[in-house]
């Protein structure tokens, strides 16, 4: 019980850094990215090719990736995103989806199908024993930290900065915002770059937890989509919380069968959204 | 003295429609103008060409001297120009006190902060923590009209302020007018009630299909002047 | 001259295209052997392989697999990797009436995942690869040259192969059991899985030494990681489809040494190819030269399938469906994957068996992990170069 | 005859009492006008009566018969047709299908019945001239003159109006109270919000003033604005 | 229903008319006609290729159509259309090898039990909107992938054969699937063609626009969008169940793989949303691509992203909208212009 607890507790780490771009680009933009996974798994491939040309170090390797992922987010969505958002969420799906399809087949032809990690120098491997029948992995605490104090900056980035509230303002309206002094494209672009980084560090420590390729986008996506909507949305905490429920439900579904563990996971969501279609934790802003 | 703003010969178009047809204002220290004019003649349009949300020539739109005509909004506001847009538009998702926030965003000093719009409308005060939206119509244009004062502009435009206020904010909000331009600040009013118009004002233009029909002092004009001005009659 | 067609389906894209990496090499060997063209019943043809990938989605698979039958009109169509690509094609052949040789998938998800009657059997699908009763042997085998307390963990995933290792009748339990080993197997799951820990407590919990299954590259990494993590060590790893590949192995670092898994071909199998006339061994060291990569096991089935393609056109009457798959039913043929014959090795009129040995993955001299046979008990014919090692 | 009656209707948001107890009715072919400072819960009130909010508690009659628990779509068919303080139009339809729109599902009618009734309406509203743009593309007024038109076009029996006649010039705002008068005259009951007082008194029969959504006053028009405390809060003036 | 005694019916005042056609459009129901009755002839002339790529690119077609209704009229964006196409498929399937019934009667049964399925569906879904809604349809459509993959009895995750078919002569098989298909298109295209030019068409529109102002006109709105939620699926489970049928083997990954969506929103996107041309010239675009290019893999998919990219920066409205706009052209039009007498526009 314990165990379960424990490992869900990790997993639902993991799936936060998945889902925290999701919430932030959602909150601030009303942009559905379908591309998110995809995304993630770009960071990770990324990171090894960089480890690659750099001969190792890959720490140092997805620490200069980090700035890369903030421009390249920021030229996405300054050059290709922005054209898409308003009223009608379907532009930004469409766009995204046909990023989601272009970034896999380009990871494809590029990396080819094998898949790849990025090598840890034994990090990955290290265990924790507490107590004799429990040891929890040392990268799973890593990424649960880092999840844990990415949740915190956000929350207090969204909620309590003058950048957080140009975000909500252009967010609610963008022409009213622009004459406030906003320049709303800015505005999203660094939106973006800020999810892009925290992409791109899920990215880099899902290479590290396990082997990635490129069709691995979709899953991830759903996971994190599944956190920020359990969790409700404009909150960070909540979706943290909403992957803690999420990786915990899973866990739990696994020990029944592995094969029902993630549909134990979607049942739960769906169950959410028929009891609290606002999400368990909506809103904490302002 | 020089006109702190000034448009000359100024159009606007909607795609293909024009909407301004070549409208000549200026604007002098201190005043307080009214624009009347008919539904559709083009009243928000001018402002809006002035705030820069729609694309007016560089040089059809002189501030202080400057030409700033299509520069994007946030320049313009940085220059000290601020609008209260029709329909009050607030955040939904900011606070009362987050919206009046937003509005000092451009970071220019002078006398309006939040202590001085709490007193002015106390009631804004008490809903500090409420979001926008969940205000009622008339609260809404309050914050609305402290938004664009927070940002302590040299001239502030107002679009249809009075639209859907009941006739105590509405003697409020023109009550508190002399404070404003008594600092210096001058202040363009979109009204559609004449009289108030009349009464408020120190000067007003009348627009008509996007020209400028009528101009002179408020207490100068005659009534029949004006709705001949307002209709074309 | 006409022009006879040969179809040629498998994954070379998506999660499973390691299993169709090769094929483009052989295929340009292919064309060279076929240069001079082929005659079939006295007249001659000038012969074209037509390849589509079937991006390891099955649906795909099938719709290739009608396009080349009905559009290309090809005379034979050749599939092989895994049940995801080479079921549905051979499903359209069935359904078309038309010849199609398959293989590289053990032969009972083959023939029973497609709903195949053993009282009938399929008219116009063919198959050579070996069957779960070989790996089965060949892992067991392995595992009862080292000191282990027989206790195995199982890790079988809910796809065509997994369904089919881990069936109570068909696959490992039944044999595991009568040979005196116990199996713990957790349950089905979902390929693409993130999480491994409740497979490893079961595993902690029933003091599994040996873990076998046959998982896709990505979750054999995610499970290996996890239980290092967790505390978990067994004592042999052998995992089908996971382990097959040196591009997996790399992938999994230092976790890769000592796993074993099934070896279907390799450099040092004893065979020689009716076509080309190479060894197993200079058939792999022109891939590595052409190819610039390590060599891989489909290598020698891809090429296999090329061998018998040719050699039942060689025999057959005419270019018709008919005339076709009477040729390939009658086949016996010396192959760089050992003797093919329909109806003689294999248990139904549809399959035929190729011999299945055991191999180790460990540090090696020319690439970084380089694969040992370690045990041929099922195929004496096979040299091996070691023994099975404990982890 | 009673055509609307509210019981001790209550409605809060949070800690916030909108609508507090308000007990209210109307007679058929009368016009009620409402009054009150802003955020005194008079939309929040139409929202109650047209089905678009639910009561906390409390009962909403019409005709004779309980409507609280019915939907918005079947107190339109009952005759309740609304316009909103904040336009909405279906802004990718033409004028012209606004109106239809509303005849077939609000006014119940067949496809052939509906245009004529949309047509009568564009004439009504003086909105023929935009009869085929895109609603989304009217100026605010004239979005508010559709506001008027499309529930018109619902046939309504009872008419809620939120503020039509801020924004209008003093003639725009007589043709409008001289349209409202025609309809009142063929026997439309109009419950109406507005700030333009002057307008209200051309037409209301009896006004109905709220404040921190409570009745603060009711009665004859004059009477009412004659208020003292109705001076006080609504006009700022000490009486 | 209570009716105001002022309006008595009546004709429109004379010189006042609605036009509701065009030229073109009239044109176009001619040449349809004859191209449909030329198209069921195929089976005498054609080559079974034709046939089997024909039923393939309806059942994209019928598929796409029904995302269109769904979100271009509905504004309900759904990107979990597989679960309805892949259950369509599967119950095709169950019926034809378990119960023994001819798999073409299975179609229709397939589609129907679609539509009975989304009913509750709509139940969990509805709690959504906009992007939201999207989201949670694809982990609905999971949760239906999940299940399929754990019935042993359906071949779980590695899927099963129709064997049902076995015994039919492949000829008749092949040219009733075409019939079929093509029934199915002409029906499709004709029902929601019908549907949108109905009153209840507008209030599809109308709810797009504005839900809430919707249901103060109104219009009972969770019904109407129930309607189309249930009809989409109907028509998801016909497309999926023919396509199964075509294909003879399903797996839960490729019954309920998102590509479905995915293709189905590309074909709608790159044709126009919300107009009955925009799947037509989409699936035509998807097919011409699909068919010249599929052999490069990667490269297609890629280059068929980056389109629908393309499409939607620089071409809001598809290329259909794009050429409605430039010149005018409609060949389904569903509005209704107010002229003045003799003015046709
Ligand atoms: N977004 C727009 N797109 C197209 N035309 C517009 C747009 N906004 C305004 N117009 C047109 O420009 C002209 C001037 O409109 P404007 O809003 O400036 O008038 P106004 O004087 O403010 O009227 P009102 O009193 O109704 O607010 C009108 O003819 C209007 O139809
Ligand atoms: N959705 C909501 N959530 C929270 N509070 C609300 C909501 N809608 C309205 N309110 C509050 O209810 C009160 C009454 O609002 P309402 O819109 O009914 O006022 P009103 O009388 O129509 O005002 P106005 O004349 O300005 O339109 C206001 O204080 C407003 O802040
Ligand atoms: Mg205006
Ligand atoms: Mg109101």
């Amino acid at each position: 019980m314990l165990d379960i607890l424990v490992q869900g507790t990790l997993l639902g780490g993991l799936y936060t850094l998945f889902a925290l771009g999701q919430s932030l680009m959602f909150g601030v933009m009303r942009l559905t990215n379908t591309a998110q996974g995809d995304f993630i798994i770009l960071g990770a491939f990324a990171v090894i090719a960089g480890t690659a040309l750099a001969g190792g170090a890959p720490f140092l390797t997805a620490l200069a990736v980090l700035p890369l992922a903030f421009g390249f987010g920021y030229a996405l969505q300054r050059y290709v995103l922005n054209g898409t958002l308003g009223k009608d969420p379907l532009p930004s799906l469409v766009v995204t989806f046909g990023l989601s399809i272009v970034i896999q087949n380009l990871l494809l032809e590029v990396f080819s199908a094998d898949p790849r990690s990025i090598e840890t120098g034994g990090l990955n491997t290290r265990g924790l024993a507490l107590g004799d029948s429990l040891s929890v992995g040392v990268l799973p605490l890593v990424i649960l930290a880092v999840a844990v104090t990415a949740t915190a900056a956000l929350q207090w980035l969204f909620a309590r900065t003058a950048l957080g509230r140009s975000f909500r303002a252009v967010s609610d309206d963008r022409e009213i915002a622009e004459l406030m002094g906003l320049d709303a494209k800015k505005v999203y672009a660094f939106a973006t770059a800020i999810a892009f980084v925290l992409i791109a560090v899920a990215g880099a420590l899902q290479g590290m937890r396990t082997t990635v390729s490129p069709s691995d986008g979709p899953l991830l996506l759903l996971f994190a989509f599944e956190a920020v909507i359990i969790g409700g949305m404009g909150s960070f905490w909540g979706t943290l919380a909403g992957a803690m429920i999420l990786g915990i439900t899973q866990q739990i579904g696994f020990r029944l069968d592995p094969g029902w563990g993630i549909w134990v996971g979607h049942i739960v969501f769906l169950a959410v959204l028929v009891l609290r279609p606002q999400g368990l934790f909506p809103k904490t802003r302002g | 003295m020089t006109a702190l703003l000034e448009s000359h010969g100024l159009q606007a178009f909607y795609g293909d429609a024009q909407a301004l047809f070549g409208v000549d204002v200026s604007l002098a220290q201190g005043e307080l103008v009214a624009i009347i004019g008919a539904n559709g003649a083009g009243k928000s349009t001018l402002l809006k060409c002035l705030t820069g949300l729609v694309r007016a020539p560089r040089e059809a739109v002189r501030f202080k001297g400057d030409p700033i005509g299509g520069l994007p909004p946030g320049e313009i506001v940085k220059r000290g120009l601020a609008m209260v847009p029709e329909g009050r538009r607030l955040f939904p998702s900011l606070s009362v006190e987050e919206n009046l926030l937003i509005g000092g965003l451009a970071g220019r000093k002078g006398p309006w902060n939040l202590q001085r719009l709490y007193a002015l409308f106390p009631i804004l005060a008490e809903k500090r923590d409420n979001p926008g939206t969940a205000l009622s119509g008339g609260q809404q244009q309050m914050v609305a009209l402290g938004r664009a004062l927070m940002s302590n502009p040299e001239l502030l435009l107002c679009d249809e302020l009075s639209l859907g206020l009941a006739p105590i904010v509405i003697r409020e909000i023109y009550a508190a007018m002399p404070a404003i331009t008594g600092e210096g600040m001058t202040v363009v009013i979109v009204e559609q009630d004449v009289t108030m118009a009349q009464r408020v004002s120190q000067r007003i233009y009348c627009l008509q299909e996007g020209r400028v029909s009528l101009t002179g002092r408020s207490d100068a004009l005659s009534r029949e002047q004006i709705s001949q001005a307002y209709f074309g009659i | 001259a006409d022009t006879l067609k040969i179809g040629y389906v498998s994954p070379q894209t998506g999660p499973l295209a390691p299993f169709g990496e090769a094929d483009k090499w052989v295929i340009d060997q292919m064309k060279t052997a076929f240069k001079d063209g082929l005659s079939v019943g006295g007249r001659k043809y000038a012969v074209q392989i037509v390849l589509k990938d079937s991006q390891s989605n099955p649906n795909r698979a099938g719709e290739v697999a009608n396009d080349l039958i009905l559009k290309d009109k090809v005379a034979l169509v050749l599939t092989a990797g895994t049940p995801e690509t080479a079921n549905p094609v051979s499903d359209a052949c069935e359904l078309n009436e038309l010849p199609c040789i398959s293989s590289v998938v053990p032969w009972q998800p083959w023939f029973f995942g497609r709903k195949g009657d053993p009282a009938k059997g399929f008219n116009w699908t063919y198959h050579l690869f070996w069957g779960l009763e070989d790996v089965i042997a060949n892992f067991t085998n392995g595992w009862k040259t080292v000191a282990t307390n027989k206790k195995v963990g199982g890790l079988f995933p809910n796809d065509g192969d997994g369904n089919a290792w881990g069936d109570k009748e068909l696959g490992f339990p039944k044999p595991l059991s009568q040979m005196g080993f116990t199996l713990t197997d957790p349950g089905r799951f979902q390929n693409g899985t993130q999480d491994f820990s409740a497979q490893i407590a079961a595993f902690k919990r029933d003091n599994v030494e040996i873990v076998t299954g046959v998982v896709i590259p990505p979750d054999a990494k995610t499970f290996l990681t996890q239980a290092r993590q967790q505390g978990f060590k067994p004592k042999v790893i052998t995992l089908g489809k996971a382990l097959l590949f040196p591009g997996a192995i790399e992938a999994l670092g230092d976790l890769g040494e000592g796993l074993s898994t099934e070896v279907w071909w390799s450099p040092s199998h004893p065979f020689t190819s009716s076509l080309t006339k190479q060894s197993a061994k200079s058939l792999a060291e022109a891939y590595e030269a052409g190819a610039k990569k390590q060599w891989t096991q489909p290598i020698g089935f891809a090429h296999a399938l090329f061998e018998v393609a040719a050699n039942a056109l060689g025999r057959a009457k005419s270019v018709k469906a008919g005339d076709v798959r009477d040729a390939v039913a009658a086949t016996s043929l010396d192959t760089v994957v050992g003797p093919v014959k329909w109806g003689g090795q294999g248990p139904f009129k549809n399959v035929s068996k190729t011999p299945l040995v055991l191999g180790q993955w460990g540090k090696g001299q020319k690439y970084k992990y380089e694969l040992t046979l370690v045990n041929n008990e099922a195929a004496k014919n096979i040299p091996t170069s070691g023994t099975l090692k404990l982890l | 005859m009673t055509l609307l009656a509210l019981h001790g209707v209550r409605k809060s948001y949070g800690a916030l009492k909108v609508t507090d107890d308000i007990t209210l009715s109307v007679k058929e072919g009368e016009t009620l006008g409402i009054l009150g400072p802003n955020g005194a819960g008079k939309t929040t009130l139409f929202n109650l009566i047209s089905g678009d909010v639910r009561v906390d508690a409390g009962r909403v009659e019409y005709e004779g018969r309980d409507v609280t628990g019915l939907k918005p779509h079947q107190r339109c068919h009952a005759g309740i047709g609304r316009s909103y303080q904040v336009p909405q139009p279906f802004g990718n339809m033409s004028v012209f299908e606004n109106l239809v729109t509303a005849a077939c599902f609000g006014g119940g009618q067949a496809e052939r019945e509906a245009w004529r009734t949309a047509h009568e309406v564009l004439a009504e509203t003086g909105l023929m001239a935009h009869a085929n743009k895109p609603a989304g593309g009217l100026t605010l007024l004239n979005r508010k003159r559709l506001e008027l038109a499309r529930a018109l076009a619902t046939r309504p029996k009872l008419l809620l109006l939120d503020e039509i006649a801020g924004g209008l010039t003093e003639p725009e705002a007589k043709e409008l109270v001289a349209e409202l008068q025609r309809i009142k005259a063929r026997g439309v009951t109009m419950i109406w919000i507005e700030h333009v007082v002057h307008a209200l008194l051309s037409l209301a029969d009896r006004l109905f003033v709220i404040n921190f959504g409570q009745k603060l006053a009711e009665g004859e028009p004059r009477a009412v604005m004659n208020d003292a405390q109705v001076r006080r809060v609504y006009m700022g003036m000490e009486a | 229903m209570t009716q105001n005694p002022v309006l008595a019916a009546a004709p429109l005042p004379t010189g006042f008319d609605v036009v509701r056609s065009t030229a073109a459009s009239r044109a176009a129901l001619g040449v349809s006609i004859v191209l449909v009755l030329l198209a069921a002839s195929l089976p005498l002339w054609g080559e079974s290729s034709w046939m089997r790529e024909f039923v393939e690119i309806a059942c994209y077609f019928i598929f796409a159509m029904m995302w269109n209704l769904l979100a271009g009229y509905g504004g309900m964006v759904s990107i979990g259309q597989q679960a309805f196409f892949g259950f369509g498929g599967y119950v095709m399937l169950m019926l034809g090898n378990f119960a023994g019934l001819n798999p073409f009667v299975a179609i229709p049964l397939g589609a129907l039990a679609a539509g009975v399925i989304a009913v509750p569906v709509s139940y969990v879904a509805f709690r959504l909107s906009g992007g939201y809604f999207a989201i949670g349809t694809w982990v609905i459509a999971e949760v239906f992938r999940l299940s399929f993959a754990n019935i042993s009895a359906v071949g779980g995750g590695s899927g099963t054969t129709l064997t049902a078919l076995r015994g039919i002569e492949r000829a008749t098989r092949e040219s009733v699937t075409y019939w079929m298909a093509l029934a199915c298109v002409v029906a499709a295209v004709a029902l929601v063609y019908l549907f949108l030019r109905s009153k209840r068409g507008l209030a599809l529109l109308a709810i797009r626009d504005n839900e809430v102002a919707a249901e103060s006109q109104g219009i009972p709105v969770a019904r109407m969008k129930l309607a189309v939620y249930v009809v989409a699926a109907f028509g998801a489970g016909l497309a999926g169940a023919l396509y199964f049928l075509g294909n003879l083997r399903i797996s839960p990954d490729a019954a309920f793989s998102v590509n479905w969506t995915a293709f189905a929103i590309f074909m709608v996107v790159i044709g126009g949303i919300g107009r009955i041309e925009g799947p037509l010239v989409g699936a035509l675009i998807f097919w011409a691509l699909n068919k010249f290019l599929s052999d490069y893999g990667t490269w297609y998919l890629l280059g068929l992203g980056l389109l629908a990219i393309v499409v939607t920066i620089f071409f809001k409205q598809g290329l259909w909208g794009f050429a409605q706009q430039r010149w005018g052209w409609s060949l389904f039009p569903t509005q209704r212009v107010l002229v003045r007498g003799g003015m046709e526009r």
